[in-house]
């Protein structure tokens, strides 16, 4: 068979069994609950909950992020074996939401780790998860869900937003592009 | 010369075949365990190919670390091991490799795999991993003992160690499960199954709320791929020999009067009772809780062995007198 | 006894509502009078910032099930590092309340061994809750400048 | 020969309610000391309050507790009505009562499911978090969200119940008390259920009140203390209804000397049942008229002045006591606002204390039948 049939039937694979880990990081994790169960039920499109990060593929990243989630998250996601995809849920991984003054939240996701997809509201209605996960595995299909790759190329980039944000200071906000130019 | 090439060809051909089709059906079993659990619980559940997707995605995904070649070849130990321990079990009468004694080899085959999982977990050195191995090794010595038990009663009562003469014997629809001390008897195997099987109320090892599913914590991608592998061909072994031993190995035609439609026949029958008796081990699980270790002990220990040491005797009594 | 009974000058500032001043050196006494005579639910322990006194103002709530009352007894120590002795041993909560407020705040309790990290991690600034930290200043020189990520 | 070794229960673990985690020290299968770490969900909320004026508090309060958002709302508005002398309206508190008690309808159903859940049947907290659903419904058709209501503001309520709202409720009450004897038979009459539960995870009896022990947990050891009867808010005060405790347990059997996981879900179970005889009362009582107050109409969007005081107001929520302490020196903005949540002590002190000397693999049912819940821990 031939290499680009076989990724194809990989990714057709891998986006119909979305396994999510199970880390409620915020409020939104009050959303999931319906959407894994009777009501709404999530398992239909193979999507499933996990209990570790290592056997997950997705990160729902439920909501605001205070810094001292934000090292779990980090953590996490990076226990978690490629390919792996980030959705970002609801208002406050985008823009803070409703804490866009508060001292203790991160205010957007995709400084510290990539998104793929980010759901918009607060709270999300379950609809609207499930509608996400449909567009997930619909970038899976297409591979345009790249996140994990970005996360590996831009790697010292993540890396020290990462740390500005666990240290509470911006010591070094330099770009590294500068940092380079000044060495060569 | 020539002939015995073929013959062994013929051999290892239907060798690899029977084992592809065991981890079919096992993962055919996941799938129907999930759709029958979503049932149960009010929902849809998924497509019941659930399985097949997931092993094989579990396998295209990349190993980003791992923990020591122990860990890296554990997973293959299980997989090849539950493979083994299958191809010594008659299926639907047919026996591939089975020899003489062959009943304590299926309980020792049974052991080695469980073992290489345990093995895999313990290099992870993860604490869950490793309280979770302590709960599978000990659950699994209190289900065996039953098990045994109830094992060495029907080898003294047919009067052979071998599992392909236990299904012989059961031939044209003579099954033990027809005699009423082996119906008790297959009661009591199926509670020991349920903790083969690793469904409430004995999924101690992998209790998710308590231990975060236990052994497999640690687990990811390939690895984890081939412990589920493990896990569905573990399903169609054990209610194999849950079938092999009281419900005559699903033989119902004898392959001497009818030829290759026996062959046929049988299997679907297999297959059917396998499915059943999977199927109310999965029942059960849905509606119940877990025990806790020392719980599942005292249940095995206590009741169920209890029952198994009163077959025994009835047995030993029938055969003297 | 009622805690009008127990402190004559408390005030009472609607039914079942009553709030007594105290002195720094009086809040231990007072909390093991009010337990033993009925007020037996510790409901918080709280902190407010009089910033223009220069003030915290540490109020204890205590509830009693018998008398249907809520007591407010209320402390008022300096701003600037006023110590002031843990009450961990009469009811175990407070000894969580009197993490928070230190962390919050930057009260000291004396006696308390389990003072430091408790909500925040690594926290290099002025307590957040104090009222001259301006949180909104705060977000927009810190989370607002964290450069986007460059693609190129 | 036994090793001590560490354990870490969350925060990604499927065995803590949300964003939490438990460190524990175990020997065995013995937890020998533990220790809770919260600060995951520290948003810093009463700081925001702070800034923010004291109609921009209410969608901010409800987002304190997840599961029961009302409660938060229906403290803080009490705390405001009371520094303000505002009398609100008959009609607007047996809104409020109903709102509440189907709140508190919804929290327990989750927590009931999560308790099954935690011990292994799964098919519980599926149909628990399935019928919690049709709750979910009617809050959308009365307020307009699922999660996040804002409706019980400062003053009464936002707006008056829609017109069909009366049989919607009751369709979906009798759905419910339908549903109750399955709840009973897979979770309450199920023996391995029993074996796991009773007389397990006790909080003792003689320290629950000094240890702060508040709600269905404080009556499931014994004492039929409710804050609904003690200090009647809303409109309970005309409502007749049972508050189940320990010994008295209805159509439950007492098995153990109560305190213990089975109590504690018996009380939950019996509450529910309560709930829905309050809802259907306060429906039947309701009477007509205005649900806001006049002077919170006029000018709610320009911000009030409050006068300067103190005050407490308590609600008895499905975890426990919720208490809002707010100070005001008059101004537009609060002073303070502290929140007292339920599970500040349950998950704290109580559980340190409880937890030595447990099995780890009754660990996890004990934090969740207490109903901890982290966003109140930390705001």
């Amino acid at each position: 068979m031939k290499h680009e049939e076989w990724k194809k039937i990989s990714r057709i694979m891998s986006k119909r069994s979305l396994w999510m880990v199970h880390f409620c990081t915020g409020c939104g994790a009050m959303e999931m609950p319906p959407v894994m169960t009777s009501r709404y039920d999530m398992e239909r499109f193979g999507i499933f909950a996990m209990a570790t990060p290592r056997q997950a593929d997705v990160f729902l990243v439920t909501g605001y992020l205070a810094v001292k989630t934000l090292k779990r998250v980090v953590q996490v996601y990076e226990q978690m074996r490629d390919p792996k995809y980030v959705i970002g849920f609801g208002s406050c991984t985008i823009n803070g939401g409703m804490y866009w003054d508060s001292y203790n939240t991160i205010k957007d996701l995709s400084k510290y780790i990539p998104v793929d997809v980010y759901i918009a509201g607060c709270m999300p209605r379950p609809e609207a998860i499930i509608d996400s996960f449909l567009k997930l595995m619909d970038m899976i299909d297409k591979g345009e869900a790249i996140g994990w790759q970005k996360y590996r190329k831009y790697y010292d980039q993540y890396k020290r937003n990462q740390k500005m944000a666990f240290e509470y200071r911006l010591d070094e906000v330099k770009p590294i592009k500068e940092d380079d130019k000044n060495e060569s | 010369m020539v002939m015995e090439i073929v013959d062994i060809l013929e051999k290892i051909l239907i060798l690899a075949g029977m084992v592809t089709l065991g981890f079919a059906i096992g993962m055919l079993f996941n799938g129907i365990a999930r759709k029958v659990s979503a049932r149960i619980q009010n929902r849809v559940g998924p497509p019941v190919y659930q399985g097949f997707i997931d092993v094989f995605k579990l396998f295209g995904k990349k190993t980003n670390i791992s923990h020591g070649w122990i860990f890296d070849l554990a997973a293959l130990f299980s997989v090849s091991g539950i493979a083994l321990a299958f191809l010594f079990l008659p299926v639907a009468g047919y026996s591939m490799l089975s020899t003489d004694g062959d009943l304590f080899l299926i309980l020792y085959l049974l052991a080695i795999p469980a073992l290489g999982f345990a093995l895999g977990a313990g290099a992870s050195g993860n604490p869950n991993a490793a309280v979770g191995v302590m709960r599978a090794l000990m659950s699994m010595l209190a289900y065996e003992l039953p098990l045994v038990m109830v094992m060495v009663a029907m080898m003294v009562y047919y009067n052979t160690t071998s599992l392909a003469n236990i299904v012989a014997a059961q031939a044209n629809m003579q099954w033990a499960f027809f005699i009423p001390i082996f119906f008790i008897g297959a009661l009591v195997a199926d509670m020991a199954l349920q903790g083969m099987l690793m469904e409430k109320p004995f999924d101690i090892p992998i209790a998710p709320h308590e231990i975060a599913t236990g052994p497999m914590v640690e687990f990811g991608g390939k690895h984890l791929g081939a412990l589920m592998l493990y896990k569905m061909m573990g399903t169609v072994v054990e209610t194999t020999l849950f079938v092999d031993l009281f419900l005559g190995g699903g033989v119902v035609l004898s392959v001497a009067q009818y030829g290759w439609l026996a062959y046929l026949v049988n299997f679907a029958v297999w297959f059917v009772l396998i499915l059943i008796v999977f199927l109310i081990a999965v029942m059960i699980d849905n509606v119940l809780p877990r025990f806790r270790i020392e719980q599942a002990l005292k249940f095995y220990w206590k009741y169920d062995a209890l029952i198994a040491i009163f077959i025994l005797i009835w047995i030993f009594a029938g055969v003297k007198i | 006894m009622k805690a009008k009974e127990l402190f004559p000058d408390a005030q009472e500032l609607r039914k079942g509502r009553v709030r007594i001043e105290l002195d720094k050196e009086q809040i231990t006494d007072a909390l093991k009078k009010l337990k033993e005579n009925g007020y037996t639910h510790f409901v918080m322990l709280s902190c407010v910032d009089w910033i223009k006194e220069g003030k915290f103002e540490l109020v204890y709530h205590m509830w009693s099930y018998e008398y249907k009352e809520h007591v407010m007894l209320s402390v008022k120590i300096n701003r600037d590092g006023e110590d002031v002795v843990s009450n961990r041993e009469l009811f175990p909560q407070i000894e969580t309340y009197e993490r928070e407020i230190h962390e919050m705040f930057g009260v000291n309790f004396v006696g308390n061994p389990r003072l430091g990290e408790f909500i925040l991690e690594g926290w290099p600034h002025m307590p957040p809750m104090r009222k001259d930290f301006d949180t909104e200043k705060f977000v927009k020189d810190l989370y607002y400048k964290i450069p986007e990520v460059n693609e190129e | 020969m036994m090793k001590e070794y560490e354990l870490f229960i969350g925060p990604n673990h499927p065995g803590v309610t949300g964003n939490m985690s438990y460190h524990l020290w175990a020997e065995g299968d013995k937890i020998t000391r533990a220790e809770t770490r919260v600060g995951y969900l520290h948003r810093g909320f009463e700081k925001l309050m702070e800034k923010r004026i004291w109609m921009q508090n209410v969608p901010l309060v409800c987002r304190i507790c997840v599961p029961e958002p009302d409660v938060n709302e229906a403290a803080y508005s009490m705390a405001v009505e009371d520094l303000m002398g505002w009398e609100i309206p008959e009609r607007a508190k047996y809104i409020r009562t109903i709102i509440l008690e189907m709140a508190r309808l919804s929290a327990h159903l989750l927590a009931v499911g999560g308790v099954a859940a935690a011990l292994g049947i799964y098919t519980a907290a599926q149909w628990g978090i399935g019928d919690r659903d049709y709750l979910l419904d009617i809050f959308e058709q009365i307020t307009g969200a699922r999660v996040y209501h804002i409706y019980i503001w400062p003053g009464g309520v936002r707006w008056d119940l829609p017109k069909n709202a009366k049989e919607l409720i009751l369709k979906v009450l009798d759905y419910l008390e339908k549903r109750m004897p399955l709840y009973d038979d897979l979770i309450m009459h199920n023996k391995v259920f029993l074996r796991r539960s009773v007389g397990v995870g006790i909080v003792p009896k003689d320290k629950a009140i000094e240890w702060g022990v508040t709600g269905p947990n404080l009556r499931a050891a014994g004492y039929q203390l409710d804050f609904r009867r003690l200090e009647p808010y809303a409109a309970y005060d005309k409502i007749d209804f049972e508050v189940p405790y320990y010994p008295k347990l209805g159509d439950y059997e007492v098995l153990s000397d109560g305190s213990d996981i089975y109590t504690r879900t018996a009380i939950r179970m019996l509450e529910m049942q309560q709930s829905i005889r309050i809802i259907r009362q306060a429906l039947k009582d309701m009477p007509e008229g205005d649900v806001l107050v006049k002077e919170n109409k006029a000018n709610k969007w320009f911000g009030w002045k409050v006068p300067a005081g103190y005050a407490y107001s308590r609600v008895e929520s499905s975890k426990g006591e919720f208490g809002y302490f707010v100070v005001s020196d008059g101004g537009k903005k609060p002073v303070r606002v502290h929140v007292r949540g339920p599970s500040y002590t349950h998950g704290i002190n109580v559980m340190e204390t409880i937890a030595r000397g447990m099995n780890i693999a009754d660990f996890s049912p004990t934090a969740i039948s207490l109903d901890v819940c982290p966003p109140d821990i930390e705001r």
